[in-house]
């Protein structure tokens, strides 16, 4: 069996190229981490991006890397999964990249389910081109592009994912170690089309657009942090847990100690309750939201490919066709 | 009048609704005229509404197909024989024929309504305008109600038998057996007996009506004399079955797997439909949610190690021309086929067209140079497929097959080739050779330029690529002036070293010398190939035009004029201008029609008549 | 006041070009009978289309019409209605033409809440290029491109729409007279994104795929027709109900007369429930499923624009800049 | 040595971090120098990484300014004066300076680690490799946080102040005043009293170091005659901002609103951020979700009856072409916007170029032919906007205009435009005429062959459009091949009209005829028009690409031989050999840098040399 790998493995000679104090470096070393406490071979690996400043990923990652264009990157990356369905396919992208010009491919590589990771580093904003809104970017964001505030409502990427037809969505802070490692993890695990929603933090063209519930010192308050099968707790010494009201279908904090038992289970696999957990503000749900297992795309077509892609015969067999004859 | 006439070739139109079952009977007739050993030409012309309104001209559906001797290259000028289903089909192709050739009208389809919905305000079959024709006038419709009568269909069903009835009729006059026609309706229709069963009925009573007096009596039946093809085994083949079948046998001779990625798109789908049956050859297809994700997706299967294929029409290239990019960028191999069609925008969706040229050799941001061949007949597609995946891999770049919607649909003989006589397609394999994994892949082959082939799950072999400059030597991201200039010129070489693989520009037809040579490209071989023969002057046609052959400038430099008939504006005429410093005359048609030949002898004499 | 105009006034002298037998000869009926009963003008009405079979539908309504390019309406018509906002301005559209090659404008269309009545014409094949099967077409589709059986999961309209942060989601069946002119009439009245699914049946290429709850002898078990405020009943005599399990989180068919009080009002802006709904197989749900008003995308850009694209200044104000000098 | 310096003209480069706000400082200096009456030209050249690692050679952000006696057209060829803020500053300008220039270091950033990182074995300050040239050197940062000392600002927020310090500097050795600086400062950072006012100190402790004997004693001061401009009020302008501000001048002209449907991309994404602050003058800027939705938005607009305008680079006008060919069917105006940069593929983002011009000309499925436009300089953007709308509203057409990267961020002095002199821009409304509403949206001007611009809301004249082919007398879909043939004429005839509307080519310099003349087109026209004069041959700089002006031909003719700089392989050469049979020579640099005048210069130098 082979040497573990350590984090310093995955790592490439090329020099980092991000603002100093960028989300992006966290994130760069729990991923580093995170592949070689799953045992990922780098030459089994991929990084496949599209175009932005998270779009720089590959470059950092000792495995094959794939830069490509921009918003492209699922498309991409299915066709590498079908031809090499073995491989451990990531993909990294912006909510530029992915929900702006990508939007369609993102929507087909999660319908379709294809074995993908998909690290979505939303930093509400379009960073490498010097900070005009994005489509996750609030409503009244200035911006060199909406200078009084831009009039868009926002998408939601772990709404569209579900609607999409998702079958794995989990969401993480930048800087959260733990929290980013876990899902991390999991999206390996999982065998299909994973979106992984990375808050970063851009600290360039949109600082602190996520300290409402990053800043360490009132995390416990305002971070959930969802494991399946557990209860819903948060605040300090875990006092508080979430319950869901039958009569307006929504959810609402109640006192864990007071009420433990009204306090809701963690279930997965509840497509209602991710929609209600991706919505939820105070606190903002992070890990695991939704993950429901289902055959893989590639999996799915190489069962349905009568030679799983082989050539069982020749191209002699085929030249004749329906009817042929023959002259003299 | 004698009951046998003899002649060289024969051109048939058979016109209807876009439900009359036309291109079906078309192609039926086709096959069992070539197993009869005659050579022959096709051209199904249908609208680009899936069924039209029945009776309307918008709707008429036709296929034309000439058969006779060799060397028949186009599905004829005009028609000797025309069978029209109903008013409307006769209204469009009345201006095609010559005087005298044979008219046989289906009376039940000539309805009032349909006679007013074509148009017509009197009955043409009395008011004299058929009156340079010869006509025969059958009740097909009723005919054929009357031979299924006792399968008990529905008057729509039995009528739907209508098209093998007629198929019968044409098959006694061109003195061919029922046989292959009966065959297939067997295997197509075995899951409904019943209809299979009247379909071979209406085909025999229709063959049987020939016999009998009634027709026999009026008209002769054409004898033909066999082809002389060369020796061999050979198929009714369209463009797109032969481009499929080209396809698949690069990927044998490169001994990879083939994956397809396109999205439907009129007229480039068939060859989409048609990979989905050669899988066992190691061959996937994957229809993708638009055209820039399939070439992406193309893309990545490349980069995955298989050689990646996508294809569409005009439209849907211009869609791919930004990935396109990627692809020169990052220097992988990559085939895209082009079906040319009517255009700008949409256009002429299901009308042919060659007006992509621009577009293929001149269509992308920045300098971008790739490789850029084109076939010229439905049976060449094979061949050209063949090439464009060998140049790809060779020199590790995308390439560009230009083919069009003529070609796409037209039939015609086609001799097998002998896959073993091929040259195995050799990929750029990593060398090991010193240096980090980067510069590895980045180390290309001295003469063709192309780097290695290096793909994800090759050990020890991790590297980076993308779309931004890279250094020349070292393959990492660089903005240094100096290598951006270097690595310009290294495309451009890469594109030149193409030159020093391809063949030398053969003479079609002529000598190698003299006044005027017409050039051509593409699907306009087939009449200029008969326009040269009929009026004897030299005809080139090119299948590499990005670089064009080594010799060509040579070549035409030995000719006092050149003329280039093209089925667009002008865009061959620009490339021999810009790249061998000529000055061609253009001949320009951009009518949705293929060239007729005595178009092209008439620009011929005319040029020629003109003082060079 | 202007006369009121008939279904008449809103055909055009165009022969009707689709196959005998095509479902969206109903829908034109329908929407020509919508657009009298409505009282809408010709003039001040635009149909923007894409490409497909569904899409030739402008040429066929005596108003302005725009056939534009695959996938492509939803953007054209936010620009019509940015340089226009009083337009009535209707999107048709396939399940190709606006979830395959079309989903990104879609999904943005949605978002902004651009003030577009969008009808996809669902018929789950591509019908213009001869049948392949479509991002609507269910696993195992047989179609030219797909002789073994489609692999691709497929997107559902209403929950891709809803995750999109859609305001307005209905639903209808061609030959339904009655439902498609309610959901019409709803959508028109609506001021914001509306998509109305309507299913279609291709006659040629995916015949009766909505057979199972289309036909008439069995409708009242299969249709659930939904009103706001009224009880989810269905079945003979409206026998049956739907209740929610609040355990299961799913919904479940009651005896409607047993036990009325446990029948579910619909509230169509409740987005779980929406979501349960749209799922629905028996009885599909018909009608208005979700709808939220809010301030539409150009009502926004308008509020937020200065001058409301009206030329206040003239350019001489602009040239000089922030320091400008004179020579002499 | 003497302590004022006579010069024409002097070229000053200030090269730091990415964080050194190098870019600023670059263009305040640039104002204080244009309001001191001097003619100028800068060079902003800056990574593709928002804020590079500090200390590395990629990293490195520079400004180049040329200032001095008119005519200054371009940032000159290598700096007299550069102010290096580090070591890999130093490193990525050396090459660029001429023996004896002025370097001024910042000391405090030639620490160890710094050198290393920009690849310095020893300290360049000591191992002579500033030999040639007159070094000083300064501990910047220190001397800028003693200055702001009372400020209590942390270490870091002190050293930013550094940028104003040298600019204070700077404004001393060139005689200028502080005060629209000052004024800049106050009004940007009126918001952070304590910042502003330490920026201001810092600004004053530079210009006060100059005075002071340690800098006088050892340096020159620069004395500039005046520029001989024209007389007029004079700003500074860039191509971004003088392109937004025509776009909004030609909505004035029209009486039209103008929509503009961007998505951001380097470098077109300044013109977008410039559009969003002209509202007041009816336009309105719309973010689309990526360039497809961009152009569509802008289409629908112009259907709506707005001037639809669109801009991208590259990669996304790649992305445009398909919608572009729906503009030319559907004949709609539009105006399309390329601001060329390095390719291919993501190429050089930040880098200019200009190889778009193929793909602007040519890149096109189908026959699809539309005007193509060029501005020269910066100034000139205001111009070629009005005139892109003007053609484009005159003939129903989408109109390319390339710009590029040089332009986008480079200043020049510019003449404010009396907008009264300029015609009115007329569109095509609706003339009643006979016929359905149908026909008279497809009725043509007879010289322009634009159709009528009718948009909805307009009673009475409702019609269908689309991209399908259409009947030229009734404006419905057809299929009919003579048809199309004659929309395809139509639509080449149209391209033709506009030749009748533009004027004749004018010559830049020189003689109307001889043995040499130099054409160019775009940014290059700094460096040719200097080479020109330089060398005395004769220069044609063309503005409009496609058609080109009537008289062209016929004035190249008149010149044994033709040079063509470029900035791309050769894209000008083949329209030239394509469009007017000519042979001209290609002279190309693509290397993501602007032509240097002496690079020019020895062309033609050789080229002369050569017998013609
Ligand atoms: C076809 C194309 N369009 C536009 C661009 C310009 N561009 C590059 S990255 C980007 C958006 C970046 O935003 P995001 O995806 O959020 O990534 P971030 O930089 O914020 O990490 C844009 C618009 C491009 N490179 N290519
Ligand atoms: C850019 C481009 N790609 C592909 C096509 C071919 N095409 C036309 S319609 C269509 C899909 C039609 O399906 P749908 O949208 O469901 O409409 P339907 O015909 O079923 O009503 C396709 C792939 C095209 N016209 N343009
Ligand atoms: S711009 Fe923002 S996202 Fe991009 S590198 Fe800098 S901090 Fe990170
Ligand atoms: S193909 Fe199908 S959708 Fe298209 S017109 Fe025919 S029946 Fe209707
Ligand atoms: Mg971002
Ligand atoms: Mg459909």
């Amino acid at each position: 069996m082979r040497a573990k790998l350590s984090p310093k493995d995955f790592a490439t000679s090329q020099e980092v190229r991000w603002c100093p104090g960028c989300g992006d470096y966290a994130i760069l070393k729990a991923v580093q981490k995170a592949l070689a406490d799953v045992g990922a071979r780098p030459e089994s690996t991929a990084f496949v991006s599209g175009i932005g400043c998270a779009s720089r990923f590959p470059y950092y990652i000792e495995s094959y890397g794939f830069h490509t264009i921009h918003g492209r990157a699922p498309a991409i990356a299915t066709g590498l999964k079908l031809a090499n369905p073995e491989l451990d396919v990531w993909v990294v992208t912006g909510d530029g990249d992915s929900l702006s010009i990508g939007g369609n491919h993102l929507m087909h590589a999660l319908r379709r389910n294809v074995d993908l990771k998909i690290l979505l580093f939303n930093n509400e904003i379009y960073g490498l081109t010097k900070g005009q809104y994005s489509p996750t970017s609030r409503v009244g964001t200035r911006s060199p592009s909406s200078p009084t505030g831009s009039v868009d409502s926002p998408v939601s990427p772990g709404q569209f994912a579900l609607g999409c037809g998702a079958h794995f969505f989990a969401r993480a802070i930048d800087t959260d170690k733990e929290g980013l490692s876990h899902v991390l993890e999991k999206a390996h695990a999982f065998r299909g089309a994973s979106l992984t929603e990375i808050f970063q933090n851009c600290i360039v063209y949109n600082e602190d657009v996520f300290g409402s519930f990053t800043d360490r010192a009132t995390a416990a308050d305002t971070q959930l942090h969802l494991r399946h099968g557990e209860p819903m707790l948060f605040g300090e010494n875990r006092g508080r847990g979430l319950r869901f009201n039958t009569a307006t279908w929504s959810l609402e904090v109640v006192d864990a100690t007071a009420t433990p038992e009204d306090v809701l289970v963690h279930d997965e696999s509840n497509p209602l309750l991710a929609r209600l957990l991706i919505d939820l503000h105070l606190p903002v749900a992070l890990g695991v939201i939704y993950r429901k297992p289902a055959q893989s795309f590639e999996d799915a077509f190489y069962a349905n490919h009568p030679s799983r892609m082989q050539r069982t015969r020749s191209i002699r067999d085929f030249l004749a066709g329906p009817a042929s004859w023959t002259v003299e | 009048m004698n009951k046998n006439k003899d002649v060289d070739s024969v051109v048939v139109r058979l016109a209807g609704d876009s439900g009359d079952g036309i291109q079906l009977m078309g192609s039926q007739f086709a096959v069992s005229t070539a197993l009869a050993g005659a050579d022959f030409s096709t051209f199904p012309d249908y609208p680009a509404e899936i069924r039209a309104p029945a009776g309307t001209t918008f709707g008429v559906s036709a296929y034309q197909i000439n058969l006779g001797r060799d060397p028949i290259t186009t599905a004829g000028d005009a028609p000797d024989v025309l069978v029209a289903f109903n008013p409307a089909a006769l209204k469009v192709s009345l201006p095609l024929l010559y005087r005298g050739a044979l008219v046989i009208l289906n009376s039940d389809g000539f309805t009032a309504r349909n006679l007013a919905k074509a148009g017509y305000e009197k009955d043409p079959r009395e008011d004299g305008t058929l009156a340079d024709f010869q006509v025969v006038m059958a009740d097909i419709t009723n005919l054929t109600l009357e031979a299924v009568r006792d399968f008990g269909l529905s008057k729509s069903e039995g009528g739907r038998c209508k098209n093998f009835y007629v198929l019968g009729v044409m098959l006694w006059m061109f003195d061919r057996s029922l046989d292959t026609v009966e065959a297939w309706i067997e295997r197509k229709l075995a899951g409904q007996p019943t209809i299979r069963d009247a379909n071979i009925r209406a085909l025999r009573a229709g063959h049987a009506y020939g016999e009998t007096q009634e027709l026999s009596a009026s008209i002769a039946r054409f004898r033909l004399p066999p082809a002389e093809l060369p020796a061999g085994t050979y198929r009714s083949i369209t463009g797109a079955e032969a481009l499929a079948l080209g396809i698949a046998a690069a990927g044998e001779l490169a001994n990879r797997s083939v994956m397809f990625c396109s999205y439907p798109i009129t007229p480039a789908s068939p060859m989409l439909h048609r990979l989905t049956h050669l899988r066992e050859l190691g061959v996937g297809t994957f229809q993708a949610e638009d055209e820039i994700a399939s070439i992406c997706a193309a893309i990545g299967a490349s980069y995955g190690g298989m050689i990646g294929v996508t294809s569409s029409s005009g439209p849907g290239i211009a869609l791919k021309t930004e990935a396109m990019g990627l692809a020169v960028s990052a220097e992988l191999p990559l085939v895209i086929v082009n079906w040319q069609r009517g255009g700008p925008s949409t256009g002429l969706p299901t009308k042919t067209e060659q007006s992509d040229l621009y577009q293929a050799v001149y269509g992308r941001n920045a300098d971008t140079p790739l490789p850029v061949l084109s076939a010229s007949t439905s049976g060449e597609c094979f061949d050209m497929a063949i090439e464009a995946v060998r140049i790809a891999v060779r020199h590790m770049t995308p390439v560009i097959l230009l083919a069009d919607g003529y070609l796409s649909n037209a039939a015609e003989p086609w001799r097998l080739p002998d896959i073993d006589s091929y040259e195995p397609i050799l990929c750029n394999v990593p060398q090991g050779g010193e240096g980090s994994a980067q510069r590895q892949a980045f180390t290309r082959h001295p003469e063709t330029l192309g780097r290695a082939w290096i793909t994800p799950g090759m050990p020890g072999l991790m590297h980076r690529i993308g779309g931004l400059e890279k250094d020349i030597a070292t393959g990492h991201i660089s903005y240094d002036p100096a290598n951006h200039q270097q690595m310009t010129d290294m495309r451009a070489a890469k594109l030149a070293a193409v030159t020093h693989f391809i063949p030398n520009q053969a003479i079609e037809l002529g000598d190698d010398t003299g006044d005027l040579v017409v050039v051509g490209w593409g699907s306009t071989y087939g009449p200029i190939y008969q326009a040269a023969r009929a009026t004897g002057v030299s005809f080139v046609h090119l299948r590499h035009l990005n670089p064009l052959p080594p010799n060509l400038g040579a070549l035409l430099d030995r000719f006092d004029r050149i003329l280039v008939p093209e089925m667009n504006n002008g865009q061959l005429a620009t490339l021999l201008r810009d790249k061998l410093r000529v000055d061609p005359l253009s001949y320009c048609k951009v009518s949705g029609q293929p060239f007729l030949i005595r178009e092209l002898v008439a620009k011929i004499e005319a040029v020629l008549g003109e003082a060079s």
